[in-house]
């Protein structure tokens, strides 16, 4: 009997591993798809494919938060930004080897700013690409939930940082580059940033970064901190009776996902060459939240799939027709949050466990939903 | 909804610190002799803008026991309830929990940690999780961040298994909360409570909108689970309470007006009036409102 | 003449009545009893539209109104009173008895005779209402469904938590009204004595249905015993 | 000691405009529980609408010109609260009870107002030339001098802001408003079509955007990213002037206002955003309903 009940009482864990793994056959498949795919695309399409995965390294990290634990923040672009900026000045460090960087001789500056001094140790630009999102998420996050600012407030709050960060990057010239940012890196750990075969590594780069930021999403929502995190979305009030503290659960996994998004910023650097605050600002903060909406809310999959499919329609809409990018994107956020709010995945989902237990014929006047959808983002390189 | 805000403010700002991770340690729950009440309230007075909604209370429970708090509307009976847990601070006098614990001096949660337990009126469980995730939630209140993420303690298990069968939810385990009809839920919502093993629970109406067998499985495990458990029943079905109470509380105006076994306090005069009449109070002048 | 047919309610997954069927006449008033959490003032919100009914019609002089939103019904002369008296707190007394007015039915010259008819609130009429006492709060509350003209009228609890000398001036309203005709009043109440020293006809009940109704002057001891009582 | 009295009237100036933009913004929050990021694409919508008069003006009536503004600022709210309106009825009813995908939605449309300006306007700044009875200004003293177009602004907002009060606190559609901002249930008990309550605030909130946009044209060119200059320092007046409440959203208005224009005057812009930002935080820490938090619940 005894024997029975702690077998049984496994299941739970059990039946949500099944559900992980359930999952997980697609995600491997996926993981092998996105391996083998610079041996079949263009160096274009491979640097082009490498951005994308770090964008859904930041749309992991916004799921984790929105998805699950229902926390919106509209002002990711932050995390992401600090994380690019810890590792772009150490990348500009060694680019300038021992002179000073360009942008500060053209602004008049004579000496290397102290801050910018221990960028000029990988290692100690690899803590920061973690710490500053992390400590600036912590700090942020616990103010706000401990003075009971949610919700929509909350959200507000962190556009408001997202806009103030990057007016202040703007504004220090001499000490970020201003505008055009943190340019002309020439080389990582040695290895030149031109070759080719370095951005073809990067692209692996990006790649075990995706792989660890869903891997930690992953262990974090099917633990039971995951299940708090749910439960904390369903009834914040009732969490706080059961003895937890809501205010240290919700710091936490901001925490976290300011730090995942750091990581992110800190590959793009070298991948696109270029650090500057138009990547913080209002609205690529927001553009982040779309991919997670488009992909589906609070499945990870989902998050990968959105942020790879809005950036692939962007990417080759917004060429050919910059206009109609613009429309197609408001059109995105409406849609996906009135019609679609499941998202790609849930929303095939949903088509799934309709069409599996009756006839498939039955429930087919269902599919054009699934075409119209599926035609709003169409091409991927 | 009547009478409420409609738009709810954000809830009360937390306590603790990023430090103290999910929680602040372990209390001194006070083990100590068994004859030791479980709950004595003093004296206790709680007003809401000069209005006395408890006044000088004085109530206690041995060990064990299964009361039942009734009283018509506006007797007080929820901010006891309120009082106990911490939700509300008395304006003066004393709840002594465990014979040791002075209720005012812990925070709401922190009370949880030290035993008492609560259902609301309306049941509020997790709704997207399954009714065995709503356990793990519930039985892991005392643990700490790491341990979130390792497997269930094999004793925690076994309990929530034990709580399980009590509460006839075992067949349930994998369905999701929210799809569970008004019944079960209710038994959901006392398992959770179990599952945290308290010493003391607080039972808020726990079958309103019940169908009859319905009724009679909640009173079932009420008794199955008084002895090792204090419990604390508020409840309008007098049917449910004369088949299930031995003893009774009857609150009137902030005040224990009646207590007993059923019958008792049936043929109570003063219960009768407070059930079925006004009169008396026109010439006792209770001012309130 | 307000009449309620077969009604089915509940929130969410429970069923709290399970058809009620309660009429009241033009000019009469009715009382509704039972104890607390037997579905009294879930009635009322089904009546009124707050919680709509999964069965069953509600009928104002014979037009369904089971379907109208909870305004048109306002609209169509269903005046409620309801329970914790629901008063606009950081609204004058005079903007709480305007709000009465939305209805179409009556117009702000008819605020005069609630002032007449509570002439406590004639004093307060620029007070915030939240300020009002508990007793002054719930003559607004009344006074504010009265100035919509309605033709039925829904009390809920009138006397909770109320000085004794406010239940009396109440209840000199509530018989006001009875002989001045023209109004059906369904009064829910706990106290028996006062439920049924108003009223012309009584309901009974409990878990969800009617289980005794008839006469006031009819109501027997034992029911009461069996109803009401501990 | 000069250049502080033109320092506090530009702060006073920034400070209006601001307001003029968060009351809309509190309007639809306090009834509705709704964050409009849209009501910054109003104000552009409101800009180029007023572009639109002052050309009409013109070519149609060129003896008039000088009056073109009170055209555009009635036409400039008639256009916005249409808007308003019809997000209201179109979208945002359809979301009730779901703020945070509310909030998405709305930023979805303001996009595709953004894009539709850039389309009909073209991407380049449009300039709208000033009456030129608002050219000049006060000179309280040499080198003191306080534009009329600053001036005309200050008034602007404050006849906006005691017409708001005398609405809300005077008129019948103010107190249903009320009514349903207090107890939406028991406004419709009593006869209160709420929902169109809902909509004919969020588009008075949304005319005021316009209003405020039309107010803009005159301190600079017209583009369709106009909005956002303005939106989030008017999202971060609402956060500190608490929900609902009139007098806290002033207070906030002038502190935020203030404060930006004092911390450009004693550091670089940059670092004052910083500064005002960090400041909002501590004070909600010391403060979490905001300056004027509605006290109690209601009962």
């Amino acid at each position: 009997m005894k024997s029975l009940r702690a077998t049984t009482g496994r299941t739970s864990f059990a039946s949500r591993f099944a559900r992980w793994r359930g999952s997980s056959a697609v995600t491997v498949a996926g993981l092998i798809a996105l391996a083998l795919a610079p041996w079949f695309l263009s160096d274009f399409h491979v640097g082009l494919l490498s951005k994308f995965l770090v964008f859904a390294i930041v749309a992991v990290s916004l799921d984790l938060i929105w998805g699950y634990a229902g926390i919106l923040s509209i002002g990711h672009g932050v995390f992401f930004g600090l994380g690019a900026y810890a590792f772009g000045m150490y990348l500009k460090m060694e680019a300038a080897g021992t002179r000073l960087p360009d942008f500060m001789a053209w602004s008049g500056l004579v000496e290397l700013p102290w801050f910018w001094r221990p960028f000029g140790d990988p290692a100690v630009a690899i803590i920061f690409v973690f710490l500053a999102p992390m400590a600036v998420g912590a700090g942020l996050s616990f103010l706000a939930f401990r003075s009971g600012i949610q919700g929509v407030y909350f959200a507000i709050v962190t556009q408001a940082l997202a806009l103030i960060l990057s007016i202040f990057l703007i504004g220090q010239q001499p000490y970020f580059g201003g505008t055009n940012g943190l340019t002309n890196f020439s080389t990582a750990f040695g290895f030149s940033l031109q070759n080719p075969d370095v951005q073809f590594g990067l692209y692996y780069v990006a790649l075990a970064g995706l792989t660890l930021a869903y891997a930690v999403c992953a262990v974090i929502t099917s633990s039971r901190f995951g299940l708090l995190l749910v439960a904390l979305r369903d009834n914040p009030g009732r969490v706080r009776s059961f003895g937890y503290n809501p205010v240290a659960i919700n710091v936490i996994v901001f925490t976290i996902s300011a730090g995942l998004a750091g990581l992110a910023g800190a590959i793009f650097a070298p991948i696109v060459g270029i650090v500057s605050p138009a990547m913080i600002g209002v609205v690529p903060s927001i553009e982040m939240v779309i991919w997670v909406a488009v992909g589906g809310r609070g499945t990870l999959i989902g998050a990968v799939l959105g942020a790879i499919l809005v950036n692939g329609a962007k990417s080759s809409l917004s060429e050919s027709f910059p206009l109609i990018w613009q429309f197609i994107l408001g059109a995105l956020f409406i849609g996906s949050v009135l019609l679609f709010p499941s998202g790609v995945v849930g929303t095939a989902r949903r088509l799934m466990a309709r069409w599996r237990p009756p006839h498939p014929s039955e429930s087919a006047p269902r599919a054009p939903v699934a075409i119209q959808l599926s035609s709003e983002k169409e091409p991927v390189p | 909804m009547i009478g409420t805000d409609p738009h709810p403010s954000p809830l009360p700002a937390g306590e603790g610190t990023i430090g103290t991770a999910l929680h602040s340690g372990p209390f001194p729950t006070g083990e100590g002799a068994a004859d030791r009440n479980v709950l004595d309230l003093s004296k206790v007075c709680v007003q809401f803008d000069g209005l006395a909604v408890l006044d000088e209370l004085d109530f206690s429970m041995k060990r064990g026991e299964l009361r039942f708090l009734i009283g018509p509307n506006g007797a007080g009976k929820t901010t006891m309830l309120d009082v106990i847990t911490g939700r509300t601070r008395p304006t003066s006098g004393k709840v002594t929990y465990n014979g040791i614990v002075d209720t005012a001096r812990h925070r709401e949660h922190e009370l949880v940690k030290l035993g008492i337990g609560r259902k609301f009126q309306t049941p509020t469980v997790f709704h997207s999780l399954t009714v065995y995730e709503n356990f793990e939630v519930a039985a892991a209140y005392k643990q700490t961040l790491p341990m979130l993420f390792a497997d269930l303690p094999a004793r925690t298990r076994e309990r929530i298994e034990k709580v399980l069968d009590t509460v006839g939810l075992s067949g349930r385990r994998n369905d999701q909360a929210g799809i569970l009809p008004h019944g079960e839920l209710q038994w959901l919502e006392i398992g959770l409570l179990l599952a945290q093993d308290p010493k003391l629970l607080l039972l808020d109406e726990p079958v309103a909108g019940m169908t009859r067998p319905e009724r009679d499985k909640t009173g079932q495990i009420l008794r199955s689970i008084a002895g090792s458990h204090s419990i604390l029943v508020v409840e309008h079905d007098m049917a449910f309470v004369r088949e299930f109470a031995t003893t009774v509380t009857v609150l009137h105006l902030g005040k224990v007006l009646s207590e007993g076994s059923v019958q008792e306090v049936q043929n109570d005069p003063r219960v009768i009036e407070v059930y079925l009449g006004h009169r008396h109070e026109r010439e006792g002048e209770h001012a309130s409102g | 003449m307000l009449a309620v047919e077969e009604i089915v309610a509940g929130y969410g997954q429970s069923i709290v009545l399970h058809g009620v069927n309660v009429s009241v006449s033009s000019g009469k008033v009715a009382c509704l009893m039972g104890r607390n959490g037997v579905g009294k003032t879930t009635l009322l919100k089904s009546i009124v539209g707050l919680l709509p009914p999964r069965s069953g019609r509600v009928l104002l002089d014979g037009e369904d109104l089971s379907r109208a939103p909870v305004y048109r019904r306002a609209r169509a002369g269903i005046g409620y009173v309801p329970q914790g008296r629901g008063i606009f707190p950081y609204l004058t007394v005079s903007e709480n008895l305007l709000i009465g007015t939305e209805t179409g039915r009556g117009s702000p010259a008819d605020l005069a005779e609630i002032y007449e008819l509570f002439p406590v609130l004639s004093d307060m009429g620029q007070r915030p209402a939240g300020r009002l006492s508990g007793g002054q709060q719930q003559q607004l509350a009344i006074g504010r469904a009265l100035v919509g003209r309605p033709r039925v009228l829904l009390l809920d609890e009138p006397t909770e938590g109320i000085q004794p000398s406010v239940i009396w001036e109440i209840e000199r309203t509530i018989d006001l009204l009875r002989q001045r005709g023209g109004l059906a009043i369904l009064l829910v109440e706990q106290f028996v004595d006062f439920a049924v020293g108003l009223s012309d006809d009584f309901y009974l009940m409990q878990g969800g249905t009617i289980v005794a109704q008839g006469s006031s002057k009819d109501l027997t001891e034992d029911s009461v015993r069996e109803y009401l009582a501990v | 000691m000069d250049t502080y009295i033109v320092q506090a009237f530009n702060a006073l100036s920034l400070s209006s405009i601001l307001l003029l933009i968060a009351i809309g913004l509190v309007f639809s929050f306090g009834l509705m529980n709704v964050i409009n990021m849209a009501h910054g694409e109003f104000i552009m919508v409101g800009a180029y609408v007023t572009f639109l008069v002052q050309r009409l003006f013109v070519i149609a009536f060129p003896d008039l010109q000088g009056l073109y503004l009170f055209v555009a600022l009635a036409v400039a709210f008639v256009v916005t609260a249409a808007l308003g309106f019809l997000l209201e009825r179109l979208l945002i009813r359809h979301l009730y009870g779901r703020p945070l995908d509310t909030l998405l939605a709305t930023w979805g449309v303001g996009l595709v107002l953004q894009q539709t300006a850039r389309t009909i306007f073209g991407a380049p700044n449009v300039d709208v030339t000033a009456p030129a009875w608002l050219n000049g200004g006060f000179e309280l003293a040499a080198n003191v001098l306080l534009p009329y177009k600053r001036v005309f602004i200050i008034v602007l907002v404050t006849l906006c802001i005691v017409g708001i009060y005398v609405y809300v606190t005077r008129s019948a559609p103010g107190r249903r408003m009320r009514a349903v901002m207090q107890n939406r249930d028991m406004a419709s008990c009593l006869g209160l079509s709420t929902a169109r309550v809902d909509a004919t605030t969020f588009a008075l909130g949304s005319g005021l955007a316009g209003i405020a946009g039309c107010a803009v044209t005159l301190l600079g060119s017209v583009g369709p990213a106009l909005g956002t200059y303005y939106i989030v320092d008017a999202f971060m007046v609402v956060v500190l002037g608490g929900v609902g409440q009139i007098a806290g959203t002033v207070l906030a208005a002038l502190v935020i206002g203030g404060f930006n224009t004092m911390f450009e005057l004693g550091s670089t812009a940059s670092i004052g955003k910083v500064l005002v930002f960090l400041l909002i935080i501590g004070f909600l820490q010391w403060k979490p309903n905001g300056l004027m938090a509605l006290r109690g619940r209601a009962s």
